[in-house]
């Protein structure tokens, strides 16, 4: 049974090679005690990427169990390839957030670019058509030509394959922050569209159905992938680098229209993408979700090199293939529509009722074990936590009231953190299928759904800095601020998608802040009525012992009923009132300046009241509703004068803002209070706006009017604190990145 | 006007060219898979944006040789229009059924935003609806965009008028700032930017609109010199 | 069985847009006695014919059609036998 | 000064979609005799150094640091002293 030079199962035991494939010993014990005897050297395989965290979440799953997962507009939620929510009319939204950091921080351009393949055969493995992709970005400071060449392909490998398969890239997010110096975070997010009724699930249903196997051939590529994410970055890392796959974009493209044909075949029962663990995990899970089994004859899947093992096929993550359980009697019908798309498919195996996952190979059985003990039974840890002595640590002292606003305001437009991202987003093609109604650059981008009156928002956030100061606060924040960027659009959040990117669980530390920051995230869910429903979790992202910031990303999708109520962040007209609503406190830690001017992190980060939060989102959408807002944008990093400045930058126009206040001058303009927006409104509908801000117990404040002069000006109780040129401030903000990475 | 928009695997702005042609301009619009061998029925071929076949090896240069391009040839023989954007630009170029060829950006880098165009011949089947000169927006979206043509041909291009598009902005570096041309016979334009990208308020510019207008303008010119 | 590689570069009169950017990144890094860079295409192609003439003329036919692009590239190839 | 050739492939079991498209491609034009193709880069520098051995020493740190990606790629590379 075992290849030929394979260990064998006492030598698998006695010398513990379980370990290098990152099963600990009471994990090979669990295994030998479901299965009644040792298993051979490709059913440790089989249990070692199916039981890693990044398949089995481990680790995550008691956090991730509290999140709240229904809600009326939920059709389903976390489970399946990716969550799908109700937008009316029959129509659904489908979508997810993925994390391709390992991969990327070894090989950035091939790395990225396969995240995004990976993500959008999540979202058309459930039948539905890829209609926008986001990508959450994390890099050490430009400084470093290995930065600046991560950074580079990371981007690059992102266009390459989402121009390719032809989904518009329309937002984002990048931070730079010397915590991602060694570990970088690539996060991708797909939104797809679908009709309810084509909703297909990944499930092995029907005794004596075939087994199909669709797409790119299998080579030895990415073995062990799913396990190496789930491992810490070291220089070993490079010797496992035969793990990287190479994407093929145009095969991509090609599976996805042939998959959104084969949906509406009714000999396909099931579907789903051979994602991280390849083939084990999509044929297991499908098995074990059905209540079947699955039998594969190995021989008959397309291999793309010659003596390939049973353990290297199973465990291969080689990219765009996609495993179907189809009807007995329809398989010419599947495979016919296959060709008619020029791939290549297989019949390579059947549903069985037993609940086993049986292999052979070359007339052998090479592995026969139960499929739920590797879908369903891996062990789940409960791991300690513990408050992070990093947070009663002495802080640096710094005067903010002491910081000279106008050399302020110029320096944080130049941070690449707040920095346009034009550089970026100019490399993806975020038009094509012509639906995008609000390209990146706004607070959410917005995409018209054909056919209807509605278009759908998306955003993307999460600020680390926070979250390091305050788990609990700063998940929080990460869901408010990408719930007011949608809003801000004109929509009504709907769902969140998150991915949670943290470092090593063992770390007690760690663990902390993973609880506390999704307890965060919990609760902002709740109060803002936007559920979870799909993520993913990556850890051990560490390098050489030190652990990124906690980040757990929040992709949010929010629905637009009626195209008129699309609203963008930039200026329309001068003459027009600018309004603040909500409130500016001194809230300096973990601010941009703060950084910039100290070179650290410390203090209490903005604190962030659900309540209040909750009433901002309502009023700001009520009076978009009501025609009164021509612009309007929150408030994030670098504070009310950073905002201020971008709702100018590219109108043609400039502001004169005059504020009274008790803070002082860099504080008002620079503090990252939460839950503020800036409105611009006609100066007949202030009173409006102000009733019904009252109303709403929202406070809101006139701070100044548009002018038709490019200049942008700022006085505090009486006194001109900033004066400007609004080519000047637009040329650093613009110029900034591109800047960074051309030595 | 009937017209057909040719899929090659790996097409992507197909839909994008449909809508244009048939909610921009009430064409009768189809879809033509790249298998197909007689484009006769149509009086327009349009050629859309993508990644044929990856783009793999150059962009365009496998394409070329999918068996609708016989037909497309025979349409051009015809007098049909035939439109080629963007990818479809790409396919024409390597298939010579116009001078030159593109090849990567200068900087190297995909760009993806809308640019000003000068319409340089407004005298064209695809361009009578615009003035002489008019500045227009239109999106590029390419990553192998930079127009090159030897001396001899660019000299013939100014010579005939068959320049219809500048950039006044150059994205990738082309020659002479060029962004689309026209053959000989002035029935086949090719061009890097995307007009049907640009034909609905919503999406940002309508400046597009008036090339697919200019061809139903010229089918129906032909057709009342048939009937007469 | 016959080995064949295949160069494919751009013509002098072509600028070369990659190979100098190359050139500026090895100048960063301080490889400054690079005067110049030109980047082309390398493909390595196994192919059947019977005699070294007809791969070479199949080769030939090849390169005109489809792997290089006459108004830009120019190519040359060698032909090995392969040891099989 | 020297004449480096350098010739960049993609590692043998690394997926090379554009060798496959242009094998099917040639395959479709009837070149069946075809049955492998590889694609890799190609790159013609023009190095000044003292020596060879300087050169050589050159070339292979740039081809490391830059020129190829050892994750995917494996280079060699031909030095020739330039006729000038
Ligand atoms: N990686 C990216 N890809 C595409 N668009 C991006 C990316 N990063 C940022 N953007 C876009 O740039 C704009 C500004 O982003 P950001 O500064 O994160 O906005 P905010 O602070 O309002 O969330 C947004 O429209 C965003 O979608
Ligand atoms: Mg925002």
């Amino acid at each position: 049974m075992p290849q030929s030079n394979e260990p064998t199962p006492e030598q698998i035991r006695d010398q513990k090679l379980y370990s290098s494939m990152g099963v600990s010993d009471e994990e090979f014990q669990l295994i030998e005690a479901l299965l009644g005897r040792l298993p051979n050297y490709t059913e440790v395989g089989l249990f070692s990427v199916m039981w890693s965290e990044h398949c089995s979440y481990k680790n995550s799953k008691p956090v991730l169990r509290r999140f709240p997962s229904h809600g009326h507009q939920v059709i389903q939620g976390p489970g399946e390839g990716a969550g799908v929510v109700d937008i009316g009319d029959g129509q659904a939204v489908v979508f997810k957030m993925e994390s391709h950091n390992h991969p990327s921080a070894i090989e950035p351009y091939q790395g990225a670019a396969t995240g995004v393949g990976g993500i959008l055969r999540d979202v058309f493995s459930m039948g539905a058509r890829p209609i926008a992709l986001l990508n959450s970005l994390r890099f050490g400071p430009l400084d470093t030509p290995r930065v600046k060449y991560l950074f580079e392909e990371v981007v690059a490998g992102i266009a390459g394959y989402g121009n390719c398969v032809g989904v518009p890239t329309v937002g984002g997010d990048v931070y730079f922050d010397p915590c991602y110096t060694g570990n970088p975070l690539v996060n991708a997010m797909c939104v797809g569209l679908i009709d309810q009724k084509d909703v297909k699930k990944g499930l092995a249903a029907g005794v004596g159905n075939s087994v199909i196997y669709v797409g790119a051939s299998t080579g030895r590529d990415g073995i062990h992938g799913a396990t190496f994410a789930s491992e810490e970055l070291s220089d070993a890392s490079e010797e496992k680098r035969p793990a990287v796959q190479v994407g093929d974009p145009f095969m991509e493209k090609l599976l996805l229209e042939a998959c959104l044909e084969l949906i509406h075949c009714p000999g396909l029962l099931g579907i789903q993408d051979m994602g991280a663990a390849g083939l084990v995990s999509s044929s297991s899970e499908m098995a074990s979700k059905a209540g079947t089994g699955i039998a594969m004859d190995l021989d008959k899947v397309p291999q793309r090199e010659t003596g390939m093992t049973p353990y290297e096929m199973m465990l291969s993550e080689s990219q765009e293939r996609m495993l179907l359980v189809v009807e007995k009697g329809q398989e010419d019908e599947i495979l016919t529509v296959c060709r008619q798309y020029g791939l290549s498919g297989a019949v390579i195996g059947e549903v069985i009722a037993e609940k086993r996952l049986r292999l052979t190979h070359r007339g052998q059985v090479a592995a026969d074990v139960p499929v739920d003990a590797l879908a369903e039974e891996a062990p789940v840890y409960q791991r300690p936590a513990q408050r992070p002595a990093y947070l009663d640590a002495p802080s640096p002292s710094w005067d903010p009231a002491a910081e000279e606003p106008e050399q302020a305001l110029n320096d944080l437009l130049a941070l690449p953190t707040i920095a346009s991202k034009e550089w970026v987003y100019r490399q993806y093609d975020h038009m094509v299928r012509t639906n995008t109604v609000v390209a990146p650059g706004s607070d959410a981008a917005v995409l018209r759904i054909r056919g209807t009156g509605k278009a759908v928002a998306v955003s993307s956030d999460c600020n680390s800095r926070y979250v390091y100061l305050d788990p609990r606060a700063g998940g929080a924040a990460a869901v408010a601020e990408a719930a007011r960027n949608v809003v801000c659009s004109g929509a009504k959040p709907l769902a969140v998608t998150d991915c949670l990117n943290y470092g090593r669980p063992e770390n007690p530390e760690v663990f902390w802040q993973l609880q506390q920051s999704a307890e965060g995230i919990r609760q902002a869910c709740l109060a803002l009525d936007t559920p979870v429903v799909s993520g993913n979790v990556s850890l051990y992202n560490e390098r050489e012992g030190t652990a990124i910031y906690p980040t757990p990303v929040i992709g949010l999708v929010g629905l637009v009923d009626d195209l008129d109520w699309i609203t963008t962040q930039t200026l329309k007209k001068a003459g027009s009132s600018l309004l603040l609503l909500g409130e500016t406190r001194n809230e300096m830690g973990g601010s941009q300046l703060q950084y910039l001017r100290t070179g650290a992190n410390f203090g209490p980060a903005p604190q962030i009241d659900l309540e209040r939060e909750k009433a901002l989102q309502a009023l700001t959408l009520s009076l978009i509703h009501a025609g009164v807002v021509s612009a309007a944008h929150d408030t994030s990093e670098g504070g009310l004068a950073v905002a201020a400045a971008e709702m100018c930058f590219s109108s043609g126009l400039g502001a004169v803002l005059s504020l009274d206040s008790g803070l002082a001058a860099p504080i008002e303009l620079f503090s990252e209070s939460q839950s503020r927006i800036l409105l611009e409104v006609d100066e007949e509908s202030q009173s409006f706006v102000q009733q019904q801000a009252q109303a709403a117990g929202v406070p809101c404040q006139g701070i100044g009017r548009v002018i038709a002069d490019e200049r942008f000006s700022v006085s505090l109780n009486g006194e001109t604190v900033i004066a400007c040129a609004m080519d000047e401030l637009e040329k650093l903000w613009e110029g900034a990145i591109s800047c960074a990475v051309t030595h | 006007m009937k017209l057909a928009v040719v899929v090659f695997p790996g097409s992507n702005c197909d839909v994008d060219m449909y809508h244009a042609a048939a909610d921009g301009i009430g064409a009768d619009t189809s879809y033509v898979s790249h298998h197909c061998t007689d484009l006769s029925q149509y009086d327009g071929i349009l050629l859309p944006g993508g990644f044929s076949y990856g783009d793999y090896l150059r962009c365009g240069a496998i394409a070329r040789f999918s068996p609708v391009m016989d037909a497309v040839g025979e349409a051009i023989e015809r007098g049909a229009l035939v439109l080629g954007v963007c990818n479809g630009f790409q396919i024409l170029l390597e298939a010579g059924l116009l001078p030159g060829a593109v090849y990567c950006n200068n900087s190297l880098k995909f760009h993806c935003s809308p640019v000003r165009l000068q319409v340089v011949n407004a005298d064209t089947a695809f361009s009578s609806q615009y003035s002489e000169e008019e500045s227009i927006v239109v999106p590029v979206a390419h990553g192998e965009g930079q127009y090159f043509c030897d001396a001899d041909i660019l000299d013939d291009l100014k010579k005939n008028n068959q320049i219809v598009f500048r950039y006044q902005d150059n994205p990738n570096g082309s020659l002479d700032n060029i962004a689309g041309i026209i053959n000989r016979r002035g029935n086949v334009l090719g061009m890097m930017p995307h007009p049907e990208r640009a034909v609905e308020g919503i999406l940002g510019s309508t400046d597009g609109l008036p090339l697919f207008q200019s061809m139903l303008q010229d089918w129906r010119g032909s057709r009342h010199a048939a009937v007469e | 069985m016959y080995t064949v590689k295949v160069y494919v570069t751009l013509k002098p009169s072509v600028l070369d847009p990659q190979g100098q950017a190359v050139k500026d990144s090895l100048h960063y890094l301080d490889y400054t006695g690079v005067e110049d860079v030109r980047m082309g295409k390398y493909m390595e192609l196994q192919l059947r014919a019977s005699d070294r003439g007809e791969a070479s003329k199949n080769v030939e036919a090849m390169c005109e059609r489809l792997l290089a692009n006459p108004v830009i590239e120019q190519y040359r190839y060698e032909i090995t036998e392969a040891t099989s």
